[in-house]
């Protein structure tokens, strides 16, 4: 059947051989660990970007299809695929693994954020397992594989904050995967009867997406899926999970998370609800719009009243995602698209913002922004990044968040002109937000509280070494901390996820075409079905 | 009709010294009740023409098992022999609860047709059950032997004083 | 043609990529790159001027950017005519000339390598917004000048004011280009381009309703009021003196506030449709200018009486286009951007040798910066209008327009407005140059070459550039060429005025004639209200207190209290459920008991009842 | 005539019953007791998938059929893995070593029996081994109060719920005449039903509802599994509820098809009720045994989901669950033993930072509970997909919404335990050890657990095959 | 003769009376007697079926003489485990015996 290098199945071996790995290895090899682990992403970023050159776009549709049958009484067959919508996430994914791998291993350093709680060994193990299991979704071309990657995916994330997370780290894990499980929950549902109303018993995507249901049951099994697939994606009211989670979560944790398991909630939409219900999205899409406005407005509101940087952050990603899911809501080409590729940008975006925030927590030992001040000073590299990573965030033109947040409000205006008005409001809050943030951090006078590395050598000689360590554990106790700028192990993912941003935001057409390719054909599928 | 009027008795009597057992405050009071009602239930069976069960009920429930309570009662006489009282707190939930029941199972009954055989009660004969129990009924009789010795062995495990070692 | 505007574009662009990441340790070879660039694009874009000049017309390049819908394409391109390539000039110009006099200004200053990168990135912004040929990319464009002046207001970071008047600049602005985005983003629904040349063309053809044309006209407006600081968006720009001052010469002053003047000429066809989008300018324009000019006069800060004297300059551009003075406006615009730009230098001169900003600490500079002191004159002339200068032409072409127009109100503020305009000038002029000196322990001295000639320049420019008024009207024309009138009272009576307003400022300042002070004291309540600049800025924070921050506060605490409240409530629920479910476990076995008796008794009783 | 080739099983036990008997009367030294006690199970156990005679016998009372051959399976694997891991037990006390097999095998022979009876006196009867030996096994630890505790208030419940049982079924008999399953559906299918044919319906659901322990039948679980001895709770927490479903399954698939629509409801209720309960109540438990106690009155009740849909997919997806809930199962209960083995606690707090002292306990105790909650790729997820899957093509979706939200909660309060495990602290650091017996338990169970997840085909075919030769 | 029913009610009594004894004795004796009143409910439920409806079926006598047996056999493990706790508790009365609950 396979006549091609089976490159999905490979990435998927990859990481999971990466995992295996990690786990045999001794429990004091900590460098060999975050080597394979980095190799893991490495590759997985390679194949990813194969895929990427060897997709052939004239051809369209899904690509490396693999298929082995599995449980062929139940209709369950290890099929997976790839379209020009999945290889734009296999890409963001493999982008944002590579880079959390490496955030994350400068943290594991002693005195690093993870270097107190060690166990380089789960961390790296579950870290890739989770993306294992986030590639899995992308690729799955089988409901049934497709639903066991994605709880796959989430719930490493459990051990993940709750052993490596910060402040009420148990509390916001535990409801992190309660109401993603929860989520899944609805989509268990809505599988189910899909799987039965087809009267195929087959998981197949391929062959579901032939059937026509029958509008009224479209109309009832939309909802539950849209909102089971919108809990992950951050959907208003079900986005509580995720300031917290992401305020409690490592950083690399927070990248992957924020970066790419939310967007297995908006993809999910798309290949499951949107793709096989295009009677209920129509139905349904025009009343469910108002949730993805609320967020947009309201994300961006909480967003700016937020005191801990990571939660500005993460309420920035409710915001920023509401911008994803109105796309998906317009149901036409340019709406689409610039989801999908707001998908990738925020992905990529967000991933830089949690890489900093790491940076940056790692250093001051504090988020709070009051607390912060004049940074650029002492880390010029890291104020130009995070800079970067604001305008993406309030759609500058110039970074790929412009051209995605254009293209969504493009197509959404076609559909919903009057609510497309409201929501573009969320990007002047985003503007005020972005900018308070950059300047709390990095601008205006520098905070006492910290000093130039240089001069903190001096300083050695007057505090005895049980005083600083005191500080590095307690903030501030009224003596300086030294702040330096990012060194080369955590600059090398921050070029890069800039580097991305900008590169997309010039020359968005280089993804674009290949996100319009699976997008067209949704496009196709819903105006077929009128 | 002598008959008749004896099973009226019989019941009055089970049905009293029933009442009997789960009121009286001494427990060992209760056992004796325990013990006329199994003896009237024993009377319906002769009546209806049970002999072998009676014999059975008379010889293993009044003989053994009444024997082996009061035999405990006696053991744990310290407490028992107090008539302190013998009902829980909930008395008024449990009573509510059979008498549902009670209501439930005679409704249920009244309102199932019986077509019963007319005649007197036809009296079995034990060689025929001794033929059904080892004909059609050989494995739960062999079954309960196994039963009867896991009962004897785990009485004696628990019933016995450990020696300490 | 379009190689040359292409090394114009790229030119500043390939000087900020090297700047950025290779020359950045050195800051000669930086400030060099950056200046032969722009060098090279003020060439190109001279030669561009007498090509289009050779054969004025539209000239278009487009190339395909994002392909998803055939029938709207998103592309880059450029859209050449003489709007256009006047505008070009006049960027590569004063970009020029304010990279040369940094040399000098920013001469030791930490962010070296930082400024000349930015500002070559700024001046690639500018010069994309201004090729534009469709809307989206001018939108780009338009967001990247903003984020240039944010990032060169915020120069000195360190300093929190700084910071703030960058922060405040951006969101500022970024209310406006929230209408832009709308308004581009309407008109590609509504005709399916973004392209200027085919907007036209559809809306031409009568596609959109009147309300719909004026809507967009004013989301439109709404975008270049932003950006050139119309009331009640101008708040802005007064605090973006903040930044260093050739960047308040360049941005401030004459390419992107400028900008907004730009966009409505770009689009002025949509404007020609809509009667009331354009009283909407006027009337804005008008107060814009007149509010701006009042406040000017109560200011102690030298660049902030310039910043209002820009505010209050580009009202009068969108008086002009508000009353079909197309070329008077576009006109204005131009020249403006040679005197404002001579001004601010020339106040960055007098900063540089002093270290402050407050006229009342300097006087009698007349004496040490003789060429500084004469250029500003200049400069202050040809702001006041006074003839022979440049701005007297442009100047007077407005008002005549205004008049002509029959907008008789608009007229009379607008000529106060110019009194106020030389008043201010006077003033500041007085002040500085030739009144007492006011400072002590500081030895002033002329700047050096690097900085003064490009201020002489300038001058020469600003006195000069008047007399191509004509030409310039008969090449850019909306609609047909506007012969302008030869009239010749309006002239002369905005002179006198003029004239007698400088007269009224040596009155006061120079001769002390008249004591300012109690004048001051005369008019309290006015001198007030003007100091306090109309209290504008602090309905802004009243604003931004009680309702954003407000709001953002409530909305922050109903997610953590409401919409997580009523997370934290289902599972308290569920806690207090499974706590109370766990009572009936007492322990007791005849408890348990009554579960299994009273289970068989619900178990019928429910069979019963679903049967 | 008896066909004694059906019984090769039962024979088998009988006979192990008899040795050990006669060995524990032999020798002083208990120790080799356990070894033979280990082989015996296995040789029966292995005889079990070995020989597949089917037929009936006894007059008709005893059946061997692909059902009862998968559940006498069952019942052996269950016995053979706890007499695995009651080494440690028994070490600790060592009294009564021989009674101790004895009663379990004798237990494992009245559910053996259990599956295969088709006639109410030898169901009866079976039951009754296997109860009385649980009772007595529950209170085998008599130096703890609570074991007689346990002992005693198993018995007292027990002893009622099977005088309910009885009385349910002398009104079944009254109503039917005869005691043979497949009798009693002829009559029932040519007659008009009674009401106290209803009524005996009604009881017997709810007597076997004691068995396998669902709401609001349960209340004994979680004090008696809190008391028992913990290779016995392991047992009877296992042996007795298939047992329970595998008679529940016959009688009523036989017996009482005709009712189906009826009993159906109430058994759909019943799961309904348990499975919100029994999660609810596992909450805030702060005992390991008495939380699993609760998560097993959880998963039975998700298993009735299947019985209660009386279709093919539904008996098959309860049969799978049941060997997903045996190993799952198990597999917590093995390392719940091998770790109050060491440290001599049952609090859920005693397993903090259980990770840094075994991982292995630690990752087999996640993959026990994560199958329990349903979370694939593991064995207990594909039984909950197929039991909602059966349920979803019978229409009853909101069971499978109550279900599916539930098992959300039953992750909770799995992960509350799990926190325990992985992220806080030790509060002793000294590693946990596990003998051989133990560890090959440990290894069945958890490989159980993820083979049969990741291919539940190697036996689902096989199942479904049973059931319908089984319905036939 | 009387009626089948009169004699059932009786049974239903008696069965009644037993889950009353049950509910509420606090002697566990008690408790174990009350039991054996509703086995013996059953137990003649069985004789009075069989006599009044199948007279010619055994199935009834014979279930009443298992019945009996296993009786005998659970209340003899039932008083032994009592004497266990006896012996460590010196106590019989249920509601003590509570240790476990929640």
């Amino acid at each position: 059947m396979i006549v091609h290098f089976p490159f999905l199945s490979a990435i998927l071996s990859v990481t999971l051989l990466g995992a295996l790995i990690i786990i045999v290895l001794p429990e004091n090899k900590h460098f060999l660990m975050k080597v394979t682990a980095g190799v893991t992403g490495f590759i997985s970023l390679v194949l990813s970007l194969a895929l990427f050159v060897l997709y052939d776009r004239s051809l369209g549709g899904f690509q490396f299809v693999e298929q082995i049958a599995w449980l062929p009484r139940l209709g369950i067959t290890y099929q997976v695929g790839i379209d020009g919508i999945g290889l734009a996430m296999l890409l963001l994914t493999g982008i944002v693994i590579l880079t959390g791998v490496l955030i994350s291993s400068h943290e594991f350093k002693a005195g690093g954020l993870l270097g107190a709680t060690g166990r380089p060994k789960e961390f790296y193990a579950l870290l890739l397992v989770l993306v294992a299991g986030v590639f899995g979704v992308f690729m799955s071309l089988d409901l049934f594989f497709f639903f066991l990657f994605y709880e796959l995916a989430v719930l490493p994330m459990y051990l993940l904050i709750g052993i490596w997370g910060t402040g009420k780290k148990e509390y916001s894990a535990m409801k992190l995967t309660l109401y993603l499980l929860l989520g899944s929950a609805f989509i268990l549902i809505g599988i189910l009867a899909l799987y039965f109303s087809s009267g195929l018993r087959t998981f197949d995507w391929l062959v579901l997406r032939s059937v026509a249901f029958p509008a009224h049951f479209q109309n009832i099994v939309f909802p539950v899926i849209f909102v089971g697939f919108g809990i992950l994606a951050g959907l208003w009211p079900f986005h509580t999970w995720s300031p917290d989670g992401h305020a409690s979560a490592p950083s690399a944790v927070s990248m992957l998370h924020a970066g790419v398991l939310m967007k297995l909630g908006a993809f999910g939409i798309i290949r499951v609800a949107l793709e096989l219900f295009p009677i209920g999205a129509k139905f349904w899409c025009p009343i469910l719009v108002f949730l993805p406005i609320v967020n947009i407005v309201y994300g961006a509101l909480s967003a700016m009243s937020q005191k801990d940087l990571k939660y500005v952050i993460a309420y920035s990603s409710v915001s920023h995602m509401g911008i994803v899911l109105l796309g998906i809501c317009s149901l036409n080409a340019l709406g689409l698209n610039g989801a999908v590729f707001q998908m990738f940008s925020h992905g990529v975006m967000t991933a830089l913002f949690f890489a900093l925030v790491g940076c940056i927590y790692g250093r001051t030992h504090t988020r709070i922004l009051n607390e912060m001040g004049g940074l650029a000073k002492l880390a010029p590299f890291l104020a130009v990044a995070f800079t970067v990573g604001g305008l993406a965030s309030l759609g500058l033109p110039g970074t790929s968040g412009f051209v995605a947040e254009f293209l969504v409000f493009l197509g959404a205006f076609k559909a919903y002109p009057a609510l497309t008005v409201i929501a573009a409001t969320g990007i002047v809050i985003t503007a005020i937000y972005v900018l308070r943030v950059v300047q709390k951090i990095f601008f205006a006078s520098l905070n006492p509280n910290y000093i130039p590395e240089a001069d903190a050598c001096t300083m050695k000689d007057q505090f005895t070494h049980e005083h600083l360590e005191e500080v590095s554990d307690s903030g501030h106790k009224g003596f300086p901390i030294s702040v330096s700028d990012a060194v080369l192990l955590e600059k090398i993912p921050i070029v890069m996820l800039m580097g991305i941003l900008i590169l997309f935001g010039i020359w968005p057409s280089l993804i674009i075409n290949v996100i319009n390719i699976g997008v067209s054909s949704i496009v196709q599928t819903i105006g077929g079905s009128l | 009709m002598i008959d008749m009027y004896l099973l009226y008795f019989l019941m009055i009597f089970a049905a009293v010294s029933a009442v009997g057992v789960v009121t009286f405050r001494n427990i060992f009071h209760g056992a004796i009740c325990l013990g006329a009602m199994l003896l009237g239930i024993a009377g319906i069976y002769l009546i209806m023409g049970a002999e072998f069960v009676f014999a059975v009920q008379v010889l293993v429930y009044v003989g053994g098992i009444l024997t082996l309570i009061l035999f405990a009662i006696m053991l744990t006489s310290k407490i028992a022999d107090r008539s302190i009282l013998q009902a829980n707190e909930q008395k008024t939930v449990s009573f509510l609860i059979s008498a549902i029941t009670l209501f439930v199972l005679i409704y249920a009954i009244v309102k199932t047709p019986f077509t019963t055989v007319q005649g007197p009660f036809i009296v079995v004969d034990t060689a025929r059950i001794g033929k059904s129990l080892f004909l059609n009924n050989i494995l739960p009789f062999e079954v309960i032997s196994i039963l009867l010795l896991a009962a004897l062995v785990g009485a004696i495990v628990l019933a016995r004083k450990d020696i300490k070692k | 043609m379009f190689e040359l505007t292409a090394t114009v574009l790229l030119c500043p662009l390939a000087a900020f990529v090297l700047i950025t990441f290779f020359t950045g340790k050195s800051e000669k070879i930086s400030s060099l790159v950056s200046m032969v660039a722009m060098a090279v694009s003020l060439l190109s874009s001279l030669l561009i001027f007498a090509l289009i000049l050779s054969a004025p017309g539209d000239y278009e390049l487009k190339i395909p950017w994002i392909n998803i819908l055939k029938d709207l394409p998103i592309e880059m391109g450029v859209l050449l005519n003489p709007v256009s390539s006047v505008m070009l000039m006049v960027v590569c110009t004063v970009s020029l000339f304010v990279q040369i006099y940094s040399v000098g200004y920013m001469h030791n200053d930490e962010g070296y390598s930082k400024y000349y990168s930015f500002i070559s990135l700024f001046s690639f912004s500018m010069l994309g917004l201004v090729i534009a040929n469709n809307l989206l990319q001018l939108y780009i464009f338009w967001e990247l000048v903003g984020l240039c002046s944010y990032l060169l207001i915020g120069h000195w970071y360190h300093k929190p004011d700084a910071a703030n008047a960058a922060k405040k600049a951006f969101v500022v602005t970024r209310f406006g280009d929230f209408g832009l985005l709308i308004a581009v983003i309407f008109l590609a629904c509504k005709t399916g381009t973004f392209n200027f040349l085919e907007i036209e063309r559809v809306i031409g053809s009568g596609i959109l309703s009147p309300a719909a044309v004026t809507a967009v006209a004013l989301l439109i407006f709404c975008g270049a009021a932003g950006k050139s600081a119309q009331f009640p968006l101008h708040i802005w720009l007064p605090d973006a003196m903040e930044g260093p001052t050739p960047i308040s010469a360049l941005i401030h002053a004459a390419t992107m506030v400028a900008a907004g003047v730009y966009l409505v000429i770009r689009t002025y066809f949509i404007f020609d449709l809509s009667g009331t989008a354009l009283s909407v300018i006027a009337i804005i324009g008008c107060s814009t200018a007149f509010m701006a000019g009042s406040i000017a006069i109560v200011q102690d800060d030298i660049k902030k009486v310039l910043a209002y004297s820009t505010i209050s300059q580009l009202g009068y551009m969108m008086l002009a286009l508000g009353v079909h003075g197309y070329t008077a406006g576009y006109f204005h615009l131009i020249t403006h951007a040679t005197f404002k730009a001579l001004l601010f230098l020339g106040a960055g001169s007098v900063i540089h040798s002093l270290h402050t900003n407050n006229i009342w600490e300097m006087g009698r500079l007349f004496k040490n910066m003789k060429v500084t002191a004469v250029t500003f004159l200049i400069g202050g002339l040809a702001l006041s209008g006074v003839y022979p200068t440049s701005g007297f032409f442009s100047k007077d072409a407005i008002l005549i327009q205004t008049l002509e127009s029959g907008h008789y109100v608009l007229f009379a503020v607008a000529f106060l407005t110019a009194g106020f305009t030389a008043f201010y000038m006077a003033r500041v002029f007085f002040v500085v140059f030739l009144s007492k000196e006011k400072f002590s322990g500081k030895h002033p001295h002329e700047s050096p070459a690097v900085m003064y000639v490009p201020l002489i320049l300038l001058a020469t420019l600003a006195v000069g550039l008047g007399f191509f008024s004509e030409g310039f009207s008969r090449l850019i024309f909306f609609g047909k060429i506007n012969e302008p009138e030869h009239a010749v009272l309006i002239p002369l009576l905005s002179n006198l005025s003029a004239i007698g307003a400088i007269v009224l400022a040596w009155a006061i300042y120079q001769k002390e004639l008249i004591s300012a002070a109690a004048l001051e004291q005369r008019f309290a309540f006015v001198h007030k209200f003007l100091k306090n600049k109309y209290y504008i800025d602090e309905m802004y924070v009243f604003c931004v207190k009680n309702i954003l921050f407000v709001v953002s506060n409530a909305a922050g605490w109903f997610d953590r209290h409401i919409v997580d409240g009523a997370v934290n409530g289902a599972f308290y629920l569920t806690s207090s459920a499974a706590g109370a479910l766990r009572k009936l476990q007492t322990g007791m076995v005849q408890n348990y008991a009554v579960g299994i008796f009273g289970g068989v008794i619900l178990l019928w009783f429910f069979m019963n009842m679903m049967k | 005539m008896i066909d004694f080739s059906l019984l090769k099983i039962e024979l088998l036990l009988c006979g192990l019953i008899a040795i050990l008997f006669i060995l524990d009367l032999l020798f002083t030294n208990k120790k080799p007791l356990h070894i033979v006690a280990i082989a015996g199970t296995f040789i029966t156990f292995a005889a079990a998938l070995f020989f597949r005679d089917t037929g009936t016998t006894f007059v008709g009372s005893f059946i061997s059929d692909d059902l009862s051959i998968f559940f006498k399976i069952l019942f052996l694997l269950n016995a053979f893995l706890v007499i695995l891991l009651s080494g440690d037990f028994l070490k600790k006390n060592p009294l009564y070593t021989g009674e101790y097999f004895i009663l379990l095998l004798s237990a494992t022979l009245g559910m053996v029996l259990m599956a295969s009876s088709s006639e109410l006196i030898t169901f009866y009867i079976s039951l009754e081994l296997m109860s009385i030996s649980s009772y007595i096994l529950s209170a085998y630890q008599k130096s703890n109060p609570r074991s007689g505790e346990a002992g005693l208030k198993y018995l007292l419940l027990g002893a009622m719920a099977s005088g309910m049982l009885l009385f349910g079924i002398s009104l079944l008999y009254g109503a039917a005449g005869t005691l043979h399953y497949a009798e009693i559906a002829g009559v029932i299918s040519a007659h008009a039903a009674s009401p106290i044919l209803y009524l005996a319906v009604v009881i017997i659901l709810a007597a076997m509802s004691f068995k396998i322990a669902v709401v609001p039948f349960h209340m004994w679980v979680p004090d008696v599994y809190e008391g028992a001895p913990t290779p016995v709770v392991a047992f009877f927490s296992v042996g007795t509820k298939i047992a329970g479903f595998a008679v529940l399954m016959r009688l009523f698939m036989t017996a009482f098809v005709g009712l189906k629509a009826e009993w159906g409801i109430l058994m759909a209720a019943i799961s309904a009720i348990t499975i919100i309960a029994g999660n609810l109540l596992a909450i805030p438990q702060t005992n390991i045994k008495r939380f699993l106690g609760y998560s097993s009155i959880a998963q039975a009740g998700y298993v009735l989901i299947g019985l209660a849909m009386a279709t093919v997919a539904g008996l098959s997806a309860t049969m799978f669950y049941l060997v997903a809930y045996l190993f799952s199962n198990l597999a917590g209960f093995a390392v719940i033993i091998i770790v109050s083995g060491k440290i001599e606690g049952d609090k859920i707090d005693d397993y903090k930072g259980l990770w840094k002292r075994s991982p292995i306990l630690a990752v087999c105790l996640l993959i026990s509970f994560m199958s329990l909650g349903g979370v694939p790729p593991l064995v207990g997820f594909f039984g909950k997909l197929y039991l909602f899957t059966s349920a979803v093509e019978n229409g009853y979706v909101w069971l499978v919404a109550i279900g599916v939200l539930m098992s959300v909660v039953s992750i909770y309060y799995y992960l509350i335990v799990l926190k325990r495990v992985y992220i806080d602290p030790p509060l002793d650091t000294s590693p946990i050890r596990a003998s051989i017996w133990e560890n090959t338990a440990l290894g069945i169970c958890v490989a159980g657990t993820l083979i049969f997840g990741i291919l539940p085909i190697l036996f689902f075919d096989s199942v479904v095959s049973s059931v319908q030769t089984f319905l036939k | 003769m009387i009626a089948i029913q009169e004699l059932l009610i009786f049974n239903s009594v008696i069965f009644a009376i037993g889950i009353y004894g049950a509910l509420t004795r606090r002697n566990t004796i008690g408790i174990l007697m009350s039991i054996e009143l509703i086995f013996n409910s059953a137990c003649l439920n069985f004789i009075v079926f069989g006599k009044y409806l199948y007279p010619s079926l055994l199935s009834g006598d014979i279930f009443v003489l298992f019945i009996i047996t296993v009786a005998a056999a659970e209340v003899a493990v039932a008083l032994a485990l009592l004497l266990c706790i006896y012996r460590n508790s010196k106590n019989i009365f249920i509601e003590k015996i509570s240790l476990m609950r929640g």
